[in-house]
């Protein structure tokens, strides 16, 4: 049964790109064909097309559950089977090829679809928990089976091929980075579109309603199980799309693109991101690719303030990112932003040395238990200091217990600019 | 008599070892407006469920349009052509009221499971969708989220999303239920005007609403139709009286 | 973990780091998991990595006449995936050698991601110096010139064990288990063609995979060994599959041996303690306890006393160190890995820490041919024990040079 | 035949040990609709302190006060985490207690590192209680089996003897009955959230010394526990027991008899490809049971979700 409340989850249908503006998806395409010339480093071209991969992936996961309000803990399936059929398509027409690389996804998505059509037909005939359920078994037979069939999945090796094997695309081969990214993009922006306008379709319209409220869709001749059958099947397309992007960016495919950790990881991008809005996975998947491969290079508790950070969105943000950022659209038509500006101002330097003390004092924990005898010496903010003196983690925890106390201190005179900030009229007397 | 729109055939409905609906026979006649009335737990809205298609009849059938429909799902028979409300509020709450009387369009229109067509490009739908927000009243609420309305307003709604998909049998269960008098007369009207020509199958607990609007009444009293008759004659059956009406009547 | 610190350039800029300039130190790529699960066994493999190039090459002064040695450690948490990214990272910075050893998988991933990148790139070539996945593959049908190998493969180590179980006369019914993988799989299929080839009087009375690391409770595996009238196990497990596997065995009653790759450090023979005395083995290189060389037993007590919680659990990591340093010095370059390759290529080497026998980089296919031993896990004297437990590894047989006979399908290609 | 007495009690006690971890998430999914995904990291939370403890104090000081720690600290969380979440609605609160799986692995790690712990069975009871054909029964099993029958037991009085327990059983099969607890259902709601994880985490700290104290062990077993519960039905206490034993059984059963695909398809009519190497059906042909013993489970909730949506013995939709 659904109660139609205000969840997070139920929060529909915000535009925050309205269709007939086209200039958001035009920025987005300038600004995708010059992001290369700004980071133009091997490894940053890499994580760009990290990123778009995880972007498609994240926004095709939204398709289930911000749209169609199904909890999946299985969507690796889609992705990862449309790889690793891409995978095998490039192989198999290396010797003799009739297409050039930028057609593979479509067969990605076709896999991806193929095989959402087959398991849908089972698992969509109810949505909530028992979903929830049956996705998190066929995620785990799928990868288990991953294991099992050598000859498909090439067990733990994986399946690898050369996507410089195809036939040339404008006299484009794919052995640099720079034309796969090109390549990606171009794939992210139609995929984005693509699911864009699924959304403002009558079936992506009534796929929110039988989120929202199941038995009411009934009674307007939708029948609830179809409605989340085909959107996830779009979905199951869309991911498989994303699988066959990453068949060419990384030219392998392990069992790790099938397991629950993937499928939980981009359960987190895209709540992290904000489900009830299209942008949301977008935000999502940017924040968690940096934090990903930044932040592990800085800190190897990384995964402790993912952690951290995830907890806290669901607890106090189940917004997401993107729900923060939405609420200051309405100040911001209000004419009113400037009345938040002194106060984020005020709350700027204690939130920031809150959040690094606070860090600073589980590091210098961490580094105290598991450093090295000879390494009590430890660098944390370009500071170096002894890791099991006292005094460091002292000052560190006064730090943070100070920073919180004034942050609790000035959130009375935010919330004040946020009333007056959000209150009509009032503004230009 | 043609076809009737809707005819129950010795219809049952058991839960466990509860009987709630015990053989029930009722026609109802294409334009009629049939009211169904009886006291709390009579199995008024189980009626209801089992005729769109939530529950299926543990024996008996229903009929629509001559058709055997029982058993099928509420969206099969919704297609042929039967709509209904719901006695507590059942709207898209996060849509906007537009939005909420388009997707009762829909699939009328043939939008069905498109994933080609741009609703906002359809300007028959907008257009259609706009009609009807006149015809409820709630022109003055289009791009307001439904669930932020008053609640007499989402009531209008409710019957607005009902016949959107111009249904030709309308069911709407208690339809006033915790109006005031004001607004009772002002559904009352709307679904008066809404559901000309149609079939109308009411449940209501207002028996002014009954009299007001019903051209038939069936009583249903312990899953059982003891009486279905015109107004007047209900009115003046005497089994009805003992069984159920009794001072109600008089109060109203 | 200061040295991930020193990775403050961050991944924006990483691109201006490149080519390395003659000043700068010779960066080392460490690629293992250095968070997740497998955690432990990457953070002190990177300690083994980064007190061998202070020790064995930094203060000796450096190659080259004085350039130094730098790990540059980078955290794959196991992925393929992220391990592919790291490379891309790692070649941004300029770094020309990588190392890796925790799963095959991830060897695979490299070495193939290597290969195409040297090929298109041929400006920013790496090496990469695998030292603990031991996949065959890897030096055969797998082989490229990129690739050095310096643990005994899977095949080599299976050679010597069975070597050392023919002359085994109380032997008579094997039972082989592994973790469903193509480590587990290369284990089984070498144990029984080379059991049959060398004492086919010796049956097989179980061959069985399981899934890697989903098992809870291996009790009914050890019944099921028990039933058999086995009277030695052979497996490929690690890790908790490893524990689980040999704990549930010996609770049950077994009393013969149990032949190993990975049953120790990592907290796994502490965890065994006295009861894996006598039927604990494990086939690996590397030294005794104490190792034979006064030098090797100064630079365990060494890095026990900076490190009092690790092990000197992968002791080739110092043959790595020093056959790189060795090589880059006779290349007369760190920068043309081509070079140094040729150098790597065939390269003998005296001067291991834990063997007093040479060392042979085999040119055919870039595996160190090399001594191994099967131990026996039991009571060894801080600091030569694991996990501070007072247990620990010693020999007890080797076989030299394992692996010279056998043969390799490697066809190297060569620049 | 003897063998398969060894595994009747073997799965026994796997699927005892399962049912404790059960018995606590199917009181907490009847009594607040909550399916907690971090159960099983209040298992591992009870290993770990159980470890820690023992080091001091040694075993039997251990099973009182981790149990306890463990279930301070779920009603701390169910106070001032879930409640929170409540509101947003039955899918935050999963994806809630989901994120609390992967902060609590975090946290482990944070302090006891990546290893596995040296968590011992008490010495008292190191020594084999009987053996079968060869196979011994640790004594420490046997204790398994009580304290987990024991858990059982005091479950069943409370539930069926006192007020608060009938209140409780009332609401299992009633869900919307749980008003009738008055003005104190928050605090039922916490003290049951509390209660769930405490025997969780006395799952732990008896499990610890078996199946290891690792931080890999709350994943081992949180989908599998999940699973049960589906298996015998939400809210179902009674199929929760069942699907425990049937999985232990299942589990033990697969593991134990090397059945070959070889064997099944050469009794069907088939011939073996030789070499079968070369052959597309290798993986099929190659296939035994005790490969895919792990994944029964999964098979089998689907299965039971697809024709049965409601589980074993389970009343209600989920």
């Amino acid at each position: 049964m659904s109660t139609p409340s205000s969840t997070p989850l139920k929060a529909g249908t915000q535009r925050l790109i309205p269709l007939n503006h086209a200039l958001p998806w035009i920025i987005a395409a300038v600004f995708l064909l010059i992001l290369p010339y700004i980071f133009d480093s091997r490894s940053a071209l890499t994580i760009m097309n990290q990123m778009a991969i995880t972007i498609v992936f994240a926004l095709s996961y939204n398709m289930l559950l911000g749209q169609g309000g199904m909890l999946s803990f299985g969507h690796a399936v889609y992705m990862g089977l449309g790889g690793f059929f891409s995978m095998h398509v490039l192989n198999w027409m290396s010797d003799d090829p009739w297409i050039s690389l930028p057609f593979l996804p479509i067969f990605g998505g076709l896999f991806g679809l193929m095989f959402a059509i087959m398991i849908g037909a089972f698992s969509t005939r109810r949505a909530g928990t028992v979903f929830a359920m049956i996705s998190l078994g066929v995620g785990e037979l799928v990868a288990a089976m991953s294991v099992i069939i050598v000859i498909f999945f090439g067990g733990e090796e994986g399946v690898s091929g050369d996507r410089t094997e195809l036939l040339d695309f404008f006299g484009m081969s794919f052995g640099p980075q720079r034309q796969v990214y090109y390549l990606t993009a171009v794939w992210l922006l139609i995929a984005a579109l693509g699911m864009y306008l699924y959304s403002r379709t009558p079936i992506g319209r009534i796929a929110n309603a039988v989120r929202d409220n199941e038995e009411r869709a009934e009674f307007l001749g939708y029948s609830q199980r179809h409605v989340r059958w085909i959107s996830f099947c779009a979905s199951g397309f869309f991911a498989g799309i994303a699988g066959a992007l990453f068949a060419i960016n990384f030219e392998i495919l392990t069992e790790e693109n099938l397991n629950l950790a993937t499928s939980g990881s981009i359960l987190l991008v895209t709540f992290l991101g904000g489900v009830g809005f299209f942008v949301g996975p977008i935000i999502g998947a940017i924040v968690f690719t940096l934090l990903q491969t930044v932040l592990s290079l800085y800190t190897e508790i990384w995964a402790l303030y993912l952690g951290i950070l995830f907890v806290s969105t669901v607890m106090f943000f189940p917004f997401g990112l993107t729900g923060l950022l939405a609420i200051h659209i309405q100040p911001w038509k209000l004419g009113k932003i400037s009345h938040l500006v002194v106060p984020y101002a005020k709350m700027f330097i204690p939130a920031v040395v809150g959040v690094l003390s606070a860090a600073a004092v589980l590091e210098i924990l961490f580094h105290a238990r598991h450093a090295g005898l000879g390494e009590e010496e430890m660098n944390l903010y370009g500071i170096t200091f002894d890791s099991h003196a006292a005094m460091p983690l002292i000052i560190a925890i006064v730090l943070a217990v100070a920073s919180f106390f004034a942050l609790v201190k000035l959130a009375p005179g935010l919330k004040a600019a946020w009333d007056e900030a959000t209150h009509m009229g009032g503004a230009k007397q | 008599m043609s076809v009737p729109a809707i005819e129950l055939r010795n219809l049952e409905k058991s839960f466990g070892l509860a009987k709630i609906i015990q053989g029930v026979n009722l026609k109802i006649g294409k334009g009629e407006r049939h009211a169904i009335i009886g006291p709390n737990g009579a199995g008024k809205s189980t009626l209801f469920n089992l005729i769109t298609g939530k529950y299926t009849p543990t024996a008996g059938q229903v009929l629509m349009h001559g058709t055997d429909v029982s058993g099928m799902k509420p969206y099969q028979i919704n297609r042929m052509g039967l709509s209904r409300s719901f006695q507590i509020t059942n709207i898209f709450h996060n849509m906007t009221v537009f939005e909420n009387v388009r997707c009762g369009l829909l699939w009328s229109m043939g939008y069905k499971y498109s994933f080609w067509h741009m609703v906002n490009r359809q300007r028959d739908l907008t257009e259609k969708a706009d009609e009807i927000l006149e015809q409820i009243n709630l022109s003055s609420r289009r791009n307001m989220v439904a669930g932020a309305l008053a609640y007499a307003e989402q009531r209008a709604l409710e019957i607005g999303i009902t016949i959107a998909g111009g249904a030709d049998i309308i069911m709407l269960d208690e339809p006033c239920a915790g109006m005031s008098h004001s607004e009772t007369d002002l559904i009352v009207d709307l679904i008066r005007k809404v559901t000309e020509d149609k079939t109308l199958i009411i449940v209501e607990h207002d028996m002014g609403v009954i009299f007001d609007l019903a051209d038939r009444i069936s009583v249903l009293v312990y899953g059982e139709i003891i009486e279905s008759d015109t107004p007047e004659k209900v009115r003046a059956s005497t089994a009805v009286q003992e069984a159920y009406l009794g001072t109600t009547v008089e109060e109203a | 973990m200061k040295s991930i610190k020193k990775l403050a350039l961050g991944v924006a800029v990483a691109g201006l780091a490149a080519t390395g300039a003659l000043a700068e130190n010779v960066k080392i790529a460490f690629i293992d998991p250095l968070s997740g699960p497998f955690a432990a066994t990457g953070t002190n493999g990177l300690h083994q990595y980064e007190f061998a190039a202070e020790k064995l090459v930094n203060e000796k002064g450096g190659v080259l006449g004085g350039t130094n040695f730098e790990i540059v450690p980078f955290d794959n948490k196991i992925s393929p995936k992220e391990s592919l990214i790291q490379l891309q990272v790692a070649i941004d910075q300029g770094i020309r050698y990588i190392v890796q050893g925790n799963s095959s998988g991830v060897a695979n991933a490299l070495t193939d991601a290597i290969k195409k990148h040297n090929e298109r790139n041929p400006d920013s070539r790496v090496l990469f110096l695998n030292y603990s996945a031991v996949d065959p593959a890897l030096t055969n049908e797998k082989c490229n010139f990129w690739h050095f190998r310096f643990d005994a493969n899977a095949d080599i180590k299976m050679d010597a064990l069975t070597d050392v179980i023919a002359q085994n006369p109380d032997i008579k019914k094997m039972y082989i288990i592994g973790q469903d993988y193509s480590f587990g799989k290369a284990v089984a299929s070498a144990a029984v063609s080379m059991l049959g080839a060398k004492r086919p009087d010796i049956e097989i009375v179980g061959n069985e995979l399981h899934p890697i690391g989903k098992v809870k409770d291996f009790t009914p595996y050890a019944r099921k060994i028990t039933a058999s009238g086995a009277d030695a196990v052979i497996t490929g497990n690690w890790g908790s599959d490893m524990l689980g596997l040999g704990k549930a065995i010996i609770d049950n009653g077994f009393e013969g041996p149990i032949y190993t790759y990975y049953a120790a450090a990592d907290g796994i023979t502490a965890a065994f303690g006295e009861a894996g005395v006598g039927t604990l083995k494990l086939v690996a290189e590397g030294g005794d306890a104490p190792p034979e060389k006064p030098e090797a037993q100064e630079y365990q007590k060494a890095f026990k006393a900076k490190y009092p919680d690790g092990n000197i659990s992968q002791s080739r990591i110092t043959n790595v160190i020093q056959m790189l340093a060795m090589a880059i010095d006779e290349a007369g370059t760190a920068t043309d890995v081509v070079a140094v390759a040729n150098a790597l290529e065939g390269m003998t080497f005296n001067d291991s820490l834990w063997s007093n026998n040479p060392m042979t980089m085999r040119a055919s296919d870039h595996q160190l041919i090399q001594d191994v031993h099967i131990y026996a896990h039991t009571q060894v004297e801080a600091p030569f024990d694991m996990d501070n437990s007072g247990f620990g590894l010693k020999y007890e047989n080797s076989i030299a040079a394992a692996g010279e006979a056998l043969p390799t399908s490697c066809e190297m290609e060569r620049p | 035949m003897s063998l398969f007495i060894v595994n009747i009690l073997d799965g026994f006690v796997t699927g005892l040990l399962l049912f404790m971890l059960c018995s606590g998430l199917t009181l907490i999914f009847s009594m607040m609709g909550v399916l907690n995904f971090a159960h099983a990291s209040f298992y591992m939370l009870g290993a770990y302190f159980a470890y820690q403890i023992s080091l001091l104090t040694g075993f039997w000081v251990g099973l009182i006060v981790a149990p306890v720690i463990v279930g301070v600290i779920g009603a701390f969380i169910e106070r001032y985490g879930l409640r929170r979440v409540h509101k947003y609605g039955h899918v935050p609160e999963l994806i809630f207690t989901f994120g609390l799986a992967l902060l609590i692995e975090e946290i482990v790690q944070f302090f006891w590192g990546k290893s596995q712990m040296a968590y011992e069975a008490p010495e008292i009871l190191d020594f084999a209680a009987f053996s079968i054909a060869g196979n011994t029964f640790p004594a420490y099993k046997v204790f398994m089996i009580f304290v987990a029958l024991g858990i059982f037991l005091v479950l069943l009085y409370i539930l069926t003897k006192t007020r608060v327990g009938m209140t409780i059983q009332a609401a299992l099969s009633y869900p919307e009955t749980v008003q009738n607890l008055g003005h104190n259902v928050p605090l039922v709601f916490m003290g049951v959230f509390g209660v769930g994880t405490a025997m969780a985490g006395l799952a732990g700290v008896i499990a610890g010394p078996v199946l290891g104290t690792f931080p890999g062990m709350a994943v081992l077993l949180g989908s599998i526990v999940f699973v049960t519960i589906v298996i015998g039905g939400l809210g179902s206490l009674w199929g929760a027991l069942a699907a425990s034993l049937i999985i232990g059984w299942l589990q033990t059963f697969a593991a134990s008899y090397n059945v070959r695909m070889e064997d099944i398809l050469t009794g069907l009519g088939f011939t073996k490809p030789e070499p079968i190497w070369d052959s597309a059906w290798q993986d099929l042909w190659t296939l035994t049971l005790p490969q895919i013993g792990p994944i029964l489970p999964y098979l089998l909730m689907i299965i039971v979700l697809v024709v049965r949506p409601q589980g074993l013995f389970g009343k209600r939709e989920t």
